[in-house]
């Protein structure tokens, strides 16, 4: 069994045009850095790209998006991103956008084999406009189906060869779900330890949702909304 | 005296109770974690997975992996946990969450809400949002009682797209504390010096006034 | 804020005749031995258990049987238990079997504000009788409906004073989703500690989840299956 | 000679790859593990909450804490990892168990199994068996051709209640190796020494023989 490569160029192999990908991350924390430079660097185009966000202009999806390899976001938020805004108002760009937590769990359904289920969250919006409602307990819920990816990009603090994944922090968010999610799943790691390093109590993502790691370098980690205390 | 942004979070911040799990939306709703009551110890929940959020770092203590819903820099209390977003949103979805205070654009007397949306503006997303209003137990809205234009925001239909049905409980605004029930906003308080006469012509929605109506206590 | 409690005797009150308990545990393994054992010496009956398994004889679950305080479990495998086949014989005791992982995942959704979704497990078999079936991606499903209970009560290896928990090894397995779905949440631990000496990254079951923790004592650990090298 | 258990086991161990992930029942696929072909490092799943098991322990190392979904003691290999029951199965029904082997009482030559219940006896409950065959990418059933009296359990049609139907993908009993087709069950080898006209006899459902039928070479 090896899953380890050496760095994202050796871990994209056979992401193509028009594929689906999803990449972990809220805003611009804990989102696969070397991964998104990496795929900004190629001519891969027409995604359909499912993350919370998109980035910034200038960091995460933004670059994808300012190259134009994105033609359809799913996402619960695209705020602070004037490409985005352009392309968007343009037609160049197709937007799903889904609450949050119904976006988590449409991952975490398609990771783990439940094709779909109900969830109270945009009943009578215009979210639940063409999905089936239903009754439950009183109240109207929605029906939502799974969402699964050609390729799954996620990034951990601490990887093993296995595939085993740790989080740091609010840097899990959507990582831990479209690690499940992905026919293939790349995990870029800032640290990459050997097998029976990492406490097994403690593993966030077991190695069976993970079929490629790599450890990254150079991590950014760019803070969007510096706030500190006065 | 209509209420400022301060005293709208010091009078929510009234409802917190001791163990209470709760979760602030962006805006006024933050600014409630300054009002906790003496003796009271509440635990904040960041829809982005932490149970335990505390104050702004320093530049010190600054991290780049832990950051709130708002994408702001945050640390964390003694006791907190981290958690993937399906997690995070089964806390909030499953009625785990005791009390969420969010924003609104309008309010209708049904306590439908819009939040999120407005027409001919960009469309940013709805986050997290409708996930809290379609599943938390207690919301109470904080908001301005009109418009910059002094047009009421409290509706008997919101025009503005929804972001849930029938969900909002409490509304505390400038001028008043509210009730949403069956037969409309029942007025509970009244902002210091804001009149009945002023509270009616500023609600457009359905307005119930049993008895007397006191003023709020700061 | 206080969840802490001396003992299973303070942790039991409020179980009432005739509730819904889960109880966490997969055969003996991190099973709550304490407040099973409180349960035993009380005169509450008319239980309805959701446990995976029902105990052996003489330990676990089996206390409440032998003391005929079950009314019915919900379980998905109930073997090893001679009082168990009494009972069910003589039609003192119903039994509603689920296959795991379907009563994991209802078990999951209860806690989760998931109110039914679908899953393959069971189709065209007798498990399937009476539910709603319907056709995804070519493959039959049925629809299952979320489980919640009055009570639940499930065992970990360390605790905090939030309510935060930490199993060991196997010991989680339906603890953690049960921790979710109880109406009130109980809690006991082998140690427990003050919040904040508890990794936050490393926290299996979050205390917003647990409304009432308390430190287990003299666990036996019972094994049920010795099995040693050779 | 028709196979004994550890034949059984040591045909289907042919089917494992390197890195796969691998789900074995109690009995005779308890007994692949025993057969791992060298140079190939295969992570074994146990449904109630371990990837990654080991061997049985010592009585030093042994703990109560850790057993497999038999119930029985176990280690836990480097780089294995523990979750709860509801993640155990997201792996299963997600499809991300690579193969798995389980024992049957009836085949039928549609692929439906029952494994779990005989009529008049005690049910003792289907386990994590019905999850399994409905999800798993890859389900090899090892099992006896016939029962002590000698008649078929591979049927046309199985007479005891099913755990899944239209699932399994290949057997291997103790005369044979059969894939599951959408003519019936198809013979791809057979035991040494055991003839074709055996088999036939043993075989209640449809038999497809085309071809050379080679031998198993253990």
């Amino acid at each position: 069994m090896n899953k380890v490569l050496n760095n994202a160029y050796e871990a994209i192999k056979g992401i193509e045009d028009n594929m689906t990908v999803m990449f972990g991350g809220f805003g611009l924390c804990g989102i696969p850095e070397n991964t998104i430079m990496e795929l900004s660097k190629t001519n891969i185009k027409g995604l359909i790209c499912i993350s919370n966000n998109c980035g910034v202009d200038d960091f995460g999806l933004g670059f994808l998006l300012r190259n134009k390899q994105i033609k359809k976001m799913i996402s619960s938020y695209v705020g602070e991103n004037a490409e985005f805004e352009r392309q968007l108002l343009n037609g160049e760009l197709e937007v799903e956008l889904l609450p949050q937590g119904s976006l988590a769990e449409k991952i975490r359904a398609g990771g783990a084999g439940i094709p779909a289920f109900y969830v109270p969250a945009g009943y009578g919006t215009e979210v639940g406009i063409g999905k089936e409602s239903r009754e439950f307990n009183g109240k109207m819920h929605l029906l939502e189906h799974a969402l699964t990816a050609d390729y799954a990009v996620v990034k951990a603090w601490k990887g093993d060869t296995h595939g085993n994944l740790i989080y740091k922090h609010t840097a899990n968010n959507f990582n831990n779900m479209m690690a499940m999610a992905g026919k293939i799943t790349i995990a870029e790691v800032e640290e990459l330890v050997p097998a029976g390093e990492l406490d097994p109590n403690c593993i966030h993502t077991p190695g069976i949702f993970v079929q490629r790691i790599f450890q990254g370098v150079n991590y950014e980690k760019r803070i969007e909304k510096l706030t500190l205390s006065k | 005296m209509a209420l400022d942004k301060n005293q709208i979070a010091q009078v929510i911040a009234r409802e917190l109770k001791d163990g209470y799990y709760v979760n602030l939306g962006i805006g006024i709703p933050t600014l409630v974690a300054n009002y906790v009551p003496e003796g009271i110890h509440v635990i904040l929940h960041s829809e982005n997975g932490l149970l335990g959020m505390g104050q702004f770092p320093t530049e010190e203590t600054v991290d780049a992996d832990l950051i709130n819903a708002g994408k702001q820099t945050v640390t964390y209390m003694p006791g907190a946990s981290f958690f993937d977003s399906a997690t995070s949103f089964a806390m909030i979805r499953g009625g785990h969450v005791d009390i969420t205070v969010l924003g609104a654009f309008e309010v209708s007397e049904k306590g439908d809400i819009a939040s999120w949306k407005v027409p001919g503006k960009l469309i940013k997303g709805m986050g997290g949002a409708m996930d809290l209003v379609a599943s938390a137990k207690n919301i109470i809205v904080a908001m301005q009682h009109t418009n910059k234009e002094g047009q009421s925001k409290l509706l008997k239909e919101c025009t503005l797209p929804l972001t849930g049905v029938n969900c909002v409980k409490k509304i505390v605004s400038d001028l008043a504390v509210m009730e949403v029930t069956d037969k409309g906003f029942k007025l509970l308080e009244r902002a210091p010096g804001v009149s009945i006469e002023d509270i009616k012509a500023a609600t457009e929605g359905t307005l119930i006034i049993e008895g007397d109506i006191p003023e709020i206590i700061l």
